[in-house]
């Protein structure tokens, strides 16, 4: 989950991370007071979740009053990959002697934590990555390791800092990384660490990501306002109905609706149906254990969704049982009514059960099974999929 | 033969007595696998299906000569329970529950390698030897006992390789669920040599999707693997997943997408199926 | 450093370790009023920095209001090893069904912190470890370990507690461990940790250490108005003024006034007037460095000390100078004046320079010098020794 | 030959550019100890002595062959300052200052034993090889080569001993002290191992005193020794000191008193001095 700016850079704060004085608006208004008040030329950024703010022109240094008041109305009205822009940062202008890249993020390869460091800061630093690796330090450490001040030198010289900036430098990578472990984060980033004309270390710009999963122990999170959210992209209003109903989907551009059980086959089938010749309309993903109620809601989206030509549903039934999924079908069957065809197939958990459900409720009403082709594990997979991609290109 | 667990297995489950516990052990001892009992602080003494119950894992390891542990607990306590049955001499877990955070990971794995223990998951749907042992949540309609191994880090594509190789004739020594969470108590390469050391296990089926590095992790293995490995990848077609920052990148460089994926690990020499019904159609053209 | 109850209570309750629901008071007249408040049977307890109290009489059981009326007046007039009874816990009164004991402390032999729980609580424990150690149970681990709930849960079992009162026993033993760590701890005690009648486990009394050397990162603790103090002990007016003079200092019963340098030869030149006959009015210590004017002080105390007949001194200059003893000494002659004999020895660093400042002073003004017999290292410590108790005997 | 210094060790100095550091320096230097440089972070590139300083101890050891070194640092900076110098590769380390924060120390000794390192301290004087190196704060007025080793907690008690050996005649090995602070960075144990194996050293004085477990746990040491060993213990006649709660009893025992201390060291073969001038009457008695 990410954090905004202003949040992460709160954060700093706390493990003495030196940060812009900057300050925090929410409106026009509040941003020409401020502005006016801390004194001109000011940095004005836009808090979006996502990055290429800069580019997208959300960004702007501010010399002259009638700029100020071009731009403030102009960054409100901004949208950054979907992200309106809600918020801004007041900083001040720095005088920036040099630029550098620190960050902390986890090598899950080996099961580290790894600082990386580079002497050249900015957006430029993957492709430096890429092309000068030597120019890129890492430090590994396990989780349960501290980073020691020893540490943080050997990082500060490989960056060319030295005497009152070295020492400088020490409690700002201790600190990021006392940071990162303290709140099971992902990644923090500063870019750039900047070096002032004056010779001052200022983290110019804050990034950080923590983990969802682990959000339960750190309350003072929450209590700072930073709630579960999105990572970043724009969501499409069917996708937003979906986190509403907390279920991770995502619109693609074809014409199958895929009803996947598990998300590992739900990655696999949208291949399938490519392979076929056919386009999935979503991704959806059901969960471990889906209630029928979920499933009815996920079907819903489905139906209601007027790229979607046909319905393809799979279940492999382990933690979430055949039968849960007989009858989440059948609610939506009769609460909502099939308006595509769909074509499916489900087999292990309780398939027989939810073979039962499915049998009685069609000698009880046929007419609710009419646009539903049901199989088990006697047909493959892909037979499923080639007859789904049959039926899209029936439809059209 | 098998890998990881047999019928010999001395099986433990952490949290026997929750719902998902229970539930699952009844289903795990239906198809004979060795439980002998389980665990859950404070309820010591009680029994569950018939197996006694104990506060801890040593008690367990102690009394019932427990080897190997399914975790069936909340996310939030896993991290204890894995390094409890690493200390007190399991050599085997199975970490069943998803959303485990991933800092616990990483001192889990810490843990694990120290004291030269196997973990799988979090999130995984289990581990099966057909007609031998089942631990997790797997269910147990599509597996027969037979020839080849298989490792995916997803329980659907799991069922839906061995229900292929199981209709196909070739069967299963082991099936693997590596587990969905971002960050894996094993990785892809681990239990390949498992496999490779296993003289029933005649070919591999490996399973990856898009995003994380453990696929890539693979191809140094697969490249000296007498065994032959087959490997499919999904998200060939899926949108590209986001990079985290400029660390995440730096990091982890071009891996994770499946084109990288796939690059790496048929130059290592894995033979690359499209869908499930490719996989019979290799074996065969192999002699497997 | 050690804390008062009330103190480490509060700490142990912020561990989320269950406590008593008791109330600090200050004055009779308060402890009148919120005993009444809370209602009887109370328990009050006098809250000293030592141990015992129960035996002095410090702490009472109240059933009745006429009890109430007797006792408070008599809990504040108490003195228990020279600490006078300024505060009391108001308690209440536990039903009792088991009593355990439960500590952590450092092994300095084995460089490990240790959990010790005992299921006989009380104050017999130690009896009960020389008697029947295999009724304690130790958990040694590093100190950058944590104690994880499989531990807890192995102490609890070894203390025989079962279903939810093992439950309830593992976050006690987490959060006392934890605690430890935390405030870097020399001890936590908890005794008797006492498991009520109706099943609840609760830490009936709470008694901590911490390291005074590791205060400096324990501002919070400093917040709570736990500062720097004695550890235990009554101390003569004589040990006060040393005490505010920053100066290590005991009072001892002969009469041979003890002036070393560095606590090594401190203790051991008490131990060489012993062997030759003598008793030393005192133990002190320079700390390391002392300057003149400390030095000066601590002459003044032995020459205004009534019981000294004869003042013994001893310099090996190491990281203290001789040149500085000297000095010292001067102006100790100089602003205060010595009226008993001194015999002293003073060699090592910068001793020669030392010399001289005596030998220029002494040819200046020889009066000042009258009563003093100064050696340098021809002369071994013993001889000077044998000296000062031959000295003390010839003024009695 | 001596123990842990000689003219060959090549010392450097953490905090070398502070007051204590700077001017202990030019004293060490003068005794002829072979100090190659020093640390402050921030100030690399100065020179103090004439010998070049250094932000980091990794430096040291690569620029200078740093192999030694003598902690003149505040307290609170000492637990990074020892793990920095164990973990660059330095093979003895000297912690002047006192009032170390105890648990600070256990995690030093636990980095020393994983790295193989001697550490001293803290609150030690430091350690002499008469005529070679002398670390720390030592007045050197005292000292002669010779053949007797000295181990002691007391500053001061070093410089009597050593005064004593001098003036009659033996002369030392090499001098160490163990240091004053509750929990040391070695024990007596250890340092007599190490005189153990010096063939120049015919006989090792070692003084301790009340308080503290570190005397006791040389028994089994001194039981397999063949170099003789001679034992003074201070405050035979000191009021006992306070036991730390119930725990400390349980932990510690009987152990701390003198009593305790001489009774078990004397069983264990050492012979004891009561006051300096037993010493060389003992060493004659020996025929050392």
């Amino acid at each position: 989950m990410r954090l905004y700016e202003y949040e992460a850079r709160e954060l700093f704060g706390r493990f003495k991370i030196p940060i812009p004085e900057g300050q925090v608006v929410n409106s026009p208004e509040e941003a020409a007071k401020v502005a006016r008040e801390l004194g001109l030329p000011r940095v004005l950024k836009s808090q979006v979740l996502t990055g290429g703010r800069g580019k997208a022109g959300g960004i702007k240094i501010v010399e002259t009053e009638p700029e100020l008041a071009e731009v403030i109305p102009k960054l409100f009205d901004l949208e950054i990959k979907g992200f309106p822009v809600e918020k801004l940062l007041i900083d001040p202008k720095l005088d920036i002697a040099r630029e550098f890249y620190l960050g902390v993020t986890i090598d899950r390869l080996n099961y580290k934590l790894v600082v990386i460091a580079c002497a050249e800061g900015g957006v430029e630093i993957e492709e430096t990555a890429r092309t000068n690796p030597e120019k890129i330090m890492k430090v590994s450490l396990d989780v349960d390791e501290p980073l020691y001040s020893f540490d943080a030198i050997r990082i500060g010289k490989f960056l060319r800092l030295a005497g009152d900036q070295l020492k400088q430098f020490i409690p700002i990578a201790t600190g990021l990384y006392n940071l990162f472990r303290k709140y099971d984060a992902k990644l923090v980033e500063i870019n750039p660490l900047v070096l002032t004309a004056d010779g001052k270390l200022i983290a110019a710009d804050a990034r950080m990501s923590v983990d969802d999963d682990a959000m339960f122990r750190h309350r003072d999170l929450t209590e700072m306002g930073i709630v579960q959210r999105h990572e970043e992209g724009e969501m499409t209003p069917r996708e937003r109905q979906a986190t509403e109903w907390g279920i991770p989907y995502l619109d693609l551009d074809g014409d199958i609706g895929m009803f996947p059980g598990g998300a590992g086959f739900g990655i696999m089938g949208n291949d399938f149906i490519h392979y076929y010749g056919g386009k999935p309309a979503n991704f959806m993903d059901s969960g471990g254990g889906p209630s029928p109620e979920r499933l009815a809601k996920m079907l819903v989206l489905l139906d209601e969704n007027p790229n979607v030509k046909v319905i393809f549903g799979a279940r492999f039934g382990g933690i979430s049982r055949c039968d849960d999924f007989a009858k989440g079908v059948l609610i939506f069957l009769k609460e909502h009514g099939l308006s595509k065809p769909m074509v499916m197939r489900f087999t292990g958990n309780m398939w027989e059960e939810g073979l039962r459900i499915f049998k009685e409720a069609e000698q009880e009403n046929p007419q609710l099974f009419a646009r539903i082709e049901y199989h088990g594990i006697e047909t493959p997979i892909e037979e499923i999929s080639q007859r789904a991609v049959a039926l899209a290109k029936k439809v059209k | 033969m098998a890998i990881l667990v047999d019928k010999n297995s001395r099986v433990l489950v952490q949290g026997i007595t929750g719902g998902a516990g229970s539930f699952h052990t009844k289903r795990m001892l239906a198809y004979g696998t060795n439980i002998v009992c389980g665990t859950s602080p404070g309820k010591g003494g009680q029994t569950v299906e018939g197996k006694p119950v104990y506060d801890s894992v040593e008690e367990c390891v102690k009394e019932q000569g427990a080897d190997t542990s399914v975790i069936f607990l909340p996310a939030r306590f896993v991290k204890e329970a894995a390094i409890e049955a690493i200390r007190a001499g399991i050599k085997f877990v199975v970490v069943v529950p998803e959303h485990i955070p991933i800092h616990d990971m990483l001192l889990v794995r810490k843990e694990a390698m120290k004291y030269d223990v196997t973990v799988i998951g979090g999130n995984t749907a289990g581990i099966i030897t057909p007609g031998e042992a089942n631990l997790g949540i797997i269910p147990d309609i599509a597996f027969k006992p037979g020839r080849v191994g298989t490792v995916s880090r997803s329980g659907s594509l799991t069922y839906y390789v061995a229900d292929t190789l199981t209709s196909s004739g070739y069967g299963e020594t082991t099936c693997v669920g590596l587990g969905g969470d971002p960050v894996l108590g094993s990785t892809f390469d681990e239990i390949l040599l498992k496999f490779e050391d296993d003289d029933a296990t005649k070919a591999v089926v490996m399973v990856g999707e898009i995003g994380g590095v453990y696929e890539e992790r693979a191809k140094d293995t697969i490249a000296r693997m007498k065994t032959p490995v087959i490997v499919m990848i999904g998200g060939v077609f899926a949108p590209p997943g986001k990079r985290m920052g400029h660390a995440g990148a730096i990091v982890e460089g071009s891996m994770g997408t499946a084109e990288s994926k796939l690059k790496v690990l048929e130059e290592a020499g894995a033979h690359r199926a499209r869908t499930f019904l490719d996989m019979p159609r290799i074996l065969e053209k192999l002699g497997v």
